[in-house]
């Protein structure tokens, strides 16, 4: 297997980023996600108005792909409405099971689709699914 | 340090069969030699019938095989009965049956229970759920920066009116080993009972449970070179005597009627059911395997291991090993972190390398939080591990901060 | 009726190994075919790792084969969903699990359960000790002459706040099926749930627990071919979903604090501990193989030993047989007793002509004692017999009686 | 194996016989017995008088060397002091484990040694010894 494909510069440097990593002020949504079997351990929140998602960040544990997929999750539907975001989750979930290919996604997810190697790394899968999953939840469970 | 020679990596097949694999993951589960595999296999493709219950010369063959290896397990651990051993299906059923059948008959509410903060998952979840479900106290002995539980602690923790003290003889996360005759010399003077999770340490040193004056043991086949799904529950004859059964069926009756039913005596009662005859077999063979090398040529086999790759481990500047690196506390497992790269991301650039190494929580959540080391890289050895593969994980975990996009 | 040949002898190195042997006690444990020896043998010996644990590859495919298990077993009894298939030591512990972590937890004092009066001890012991510790009413379902439970027994003892009806397909010591659908529906109409115990019946033939209405439905790997030490537990999901865990310990957890635990989903939350991995990947290749020659084939084949037998056993005047012999109420299991002889004799005198069979009380004491018959002789088929192991079972039968002092 | 060192004609004739198998009027020592295994379940009747077993009876089921065994224990302790009884249990037993040889037994067991064969076949060895097993208990719990 080739790393490159996987530690690539924009993975590298969203893992290294911390601009989506704090707390909010006015949180609307809050989910918790991990993978018990490695350890990654995210909270997300979001700060949903008029079913836009206006801010949103992440606080939590994890390796280099579920890190940098959660960071550049949260600028890729930030601004977007709930319904959009919906949308991305499901698109991001098929290109990881192979389902839609990078170029079809391209639009929809932007430089996300750099993540799709990992579809052929069962180990990873996992880490790169986390924070969308986690999303989903989060959408479905607003705080009160 | 000279390396060693592959003395005993030709007895294992795995090896064989992946030429190009580093294995460094025995904590987790180990390696079977030849000698387990075809005792097995025999078994299986030419001895197999069910135990205890025929009047076929097969059936009594098989039956005297599985008791055998109570004598041998009896003999290995320094047990003085063979009705002390129990088989189960490993460590983790082993100690539910204590809590379950032991400490939920005996213990009353407002009981304390003490455990330490190293404990995996198996000796802690059940404890803490008998705990909430009888409310009972539940209390950790603490480390200190190194991993180590210090003589002050259990001082403290282990007071009168402690009923149980369940203790790992070894750390599966970090390695480090407990204080273990002290802790059970502490419990026996205020009159508790120790149980004693062998899991880590039973494979890997010489065990005598009547001069350490263990009350339970508990240990798995799969660390020690035998099956998955075996394990031990020793206990002392009177201990076990007080436990209720465990499981009810076959085998483990002496009258059933209707309505009412009488038990059989140990080690059956508590032995409900078809046992894993092959998997009783294999541990048997284990243990011959064990002492045909000897405890202490393992041992000192693993401990020179341990030290060769603390030393080369203790050169690169961006690692950090947790807990002691005395070897005097620890045992063949050694864990550790490469600064600002996640353990998950280490094991998997190792694994792309062919060396197979552990990554996460390791089953033990409370002392990661304790520690505020949300997980850890872990090595672990075993006979057929040598100091080249030493030099391969260095080698690649010199490449795992390039990886990652940092310098070095 | 003609004789088989031994299309499938071939695949069971046991059978080469013990040339001279008939071996008519699969009813306890089966022997295994090459194809299951090679695959524990293979994961044994090249791709042994712990499961749901490792980052790097040899863990994660050991952990992919022991899913892909998960879901040969639901396709084979016909589930609905992966998660309702909860991997046991077997069927004692299948039963155990169910009786503590569901019947303990749902069950009311003075709620009733009804078994049947043919019950292996592990389908009736674990049972009767809840009761008498909860207070519960216990029932039996009885048989006549013939071994079989009365369609006016099943309205009668099942009746309105009846919880549940625990209930064998086929019995292990007389070889007699139950009205298992009668019971079924009878049980839903009064509310309760079925728990089946398909020890006996799931290697035998083809099972659709959702067609069938199955609430549970347990068995043993050993006796379908696979290793001992592993089975199963079916359950409606709704059903598993109410259960407390059965032990505590890694895997089953998701966030485990020092006071307090959440657990993990379905199935793990049910499965504690590295599970008997060999043992589940033998059940994998025995379920290939049962596949692989097709259910109807092997039912087919043990129906015909069956009838060869019963006939060649009728033509002896000192038989007696047990039970129906109307094979339509019949598993390929034979239970008899030659007149003044006890089963052991037989049994004995049989071993000494190479002839494997069970004697005694079948773990079924309660039923001996109905019956009032204190033991039986028991032959039992599988694949790998053949109209010869039935012609020298009767030539060798036909000497007990003489050993025994009798005239003929 | 030879069977015929198991079936032998003395054997056979107390495994037929029920002289001794029947219910005691005056018990004074009585106890169960079994091998779960294979379903031998006897139980054993005495009557002790001034320290002599002026009486036994058993009762159960059981395999022709169960039973045969049963039989001429009993024919061999009646009228015997308990002691004396005890001690012949412990020959017996002694001789099944072959740690003492027929010859040397023939005195203290009469006609019992015929079933020292059975040292050589462990699925017979429990039948074998049931009864003295339950005579010993018995004789160590008087009924009341
Ligand atoms: C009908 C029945 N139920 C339960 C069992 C117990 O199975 P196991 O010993 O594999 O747990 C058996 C096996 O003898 C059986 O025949
Ligand atoms: C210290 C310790 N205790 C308990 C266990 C649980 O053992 P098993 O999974 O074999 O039941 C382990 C294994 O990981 C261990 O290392």
């Amino acid at each position: 297997m080739d790393l490159s494909s996987v530690y690539t510069e924009i993975i590298m440097e969203h893992n290294q980023a911390k601009h989506n990593k704090h707390q909010l002020t006015a949180t609307t949504h809050k989910e918790r996600g991990h993978n018990p079997s490695c350890g990654d351990d995210i909270t997300l929140a979001l700060t949903v108005e008029d079913n836009i998602i206006i801010d949103a960040a992440y606080d939590g544990m994890g390796c280099a792909i579920s890190q940098a997929s959660t960071s550049m999750m949260i600028d890729l539907v930030k601004g977007k409405t709930v319904e959009e975001a919906r949308e991305k989750v499901s698109t991001f979930i098929r290109l990881i099971k192979g389902e839609v290919n990078p170029d079809d996604a391209l639009e929809a997810l932007e430089d996300v689709v750099v993540l799709s190697n990992i579809k052929n790394m069962p180990a990873r899968v996992k880490c790169a699914v986390l924070a969308w999953h986690t999303l989903d939840e989060a959408l479905n469970n607003p705080s009160e | 340090m000279e390396t060693t020679k592959d003395t005993y990596r030709g007895d294992f097949p795995f090896f064989t069969n992946n030429p190009d694999l580093v294995y460094l993951d025995s904590a987790a589960t180990t390696q079977k030699p030849t000698q387990v595999l075809e005792a097995t296999l025999t078994y299986n493709g030419a001895q197999h019938a069910n135990i205890h219950r025929g009047a076929y010369e097969l059936s009594i063959e098989a039956t005297n095989k599985f008791d055998a290896v109570r004598s041998k397990v009896k003999a290995f651990i320094g047990a003085s009965l063979e009705e002390e051993i129990i088989f189960t299906s490993g460590t983790t059923e082993s100690i539910n049956m204590i809590v379950s059948s032991y400490a939920g008959l005996h213990l009353e509410e407002g009981d304390e229970i003490v455990l330490s903060i190293l404990e995996h998952h198996s000796n802690l979840v059940p404890w803490q759920q008998l705990a909430i479900a009888r409310k009972l106290k539940l209390s950790y002995m603490y480390i200190n920066d190194l991993g180590i539980i210090e003589p002050d602690e259990i001082e403290v923790k282990i007071h009168d009116g402690v009923k149980i003290v369940a203790i790992t003889m070894m750390s599966n996360a970090i390695g480090v080993k407990t204080p273990i005759e002290a802790i059970i010399k502490r419990t026996h003077q205020v009159g508790g009972i120790v149980v004693v999770d062998g899991a880590q340490a039973v494979p890997h040193q010489a065990i005598d449970v009547v001069s350490m004056d263990m009350d339970f043991l508990v240990f798995s086949g799969h660390k020690m070179m035998a099956s998955t799904g075996v394990g031990v529950l020793y206990g002392k004859k009177a201990l076990l005597e007080t436990m209720a059964p465990y499981r009810y069926g076959g085998d483990m009756i002496e009258y059933v009627e209707e309505q009412v039913t009488t038990f059989a005596k140990l080690p059956s009662r508590l032995e409900a059911g078809t046992p894993n005859i092959e998997g009783v077999i294999s541990l048997g063979a284990a243990i011959d395997y064990i002492n045909h090398i000897g405890m202490d040529t393992i041992h000192n086999h693993e401990m020179m291991l341990t030290q060769y790759a603390l030393l080369k481990l203790s050169e690169l500047d961006y690692v950090n090993i947790i807990g002691t690196t005395d070897i005097q506390f620890k045992g063949p497992v050694i864990s550790f972190n490469i600064r600002d790269v996640h353990s998950h991301d280490t094991a998997f650039i190792l694994d792309n390398a062919h060396i197979a190494i552990r990554s996460g929580h390791h089953c033990a959540q409370p002392l990661m939080h304790y520690m505020k080391v949300p997980s850890t890289a872990r090595i672990s050895f075993y006979i057929y591990n040598n100091t080249e593969d030493v030099d391969q994980l260095i080698t690649h975990l010199k490449e795992v901060r390039r990886w990652l996009g940092y310098g070095s």
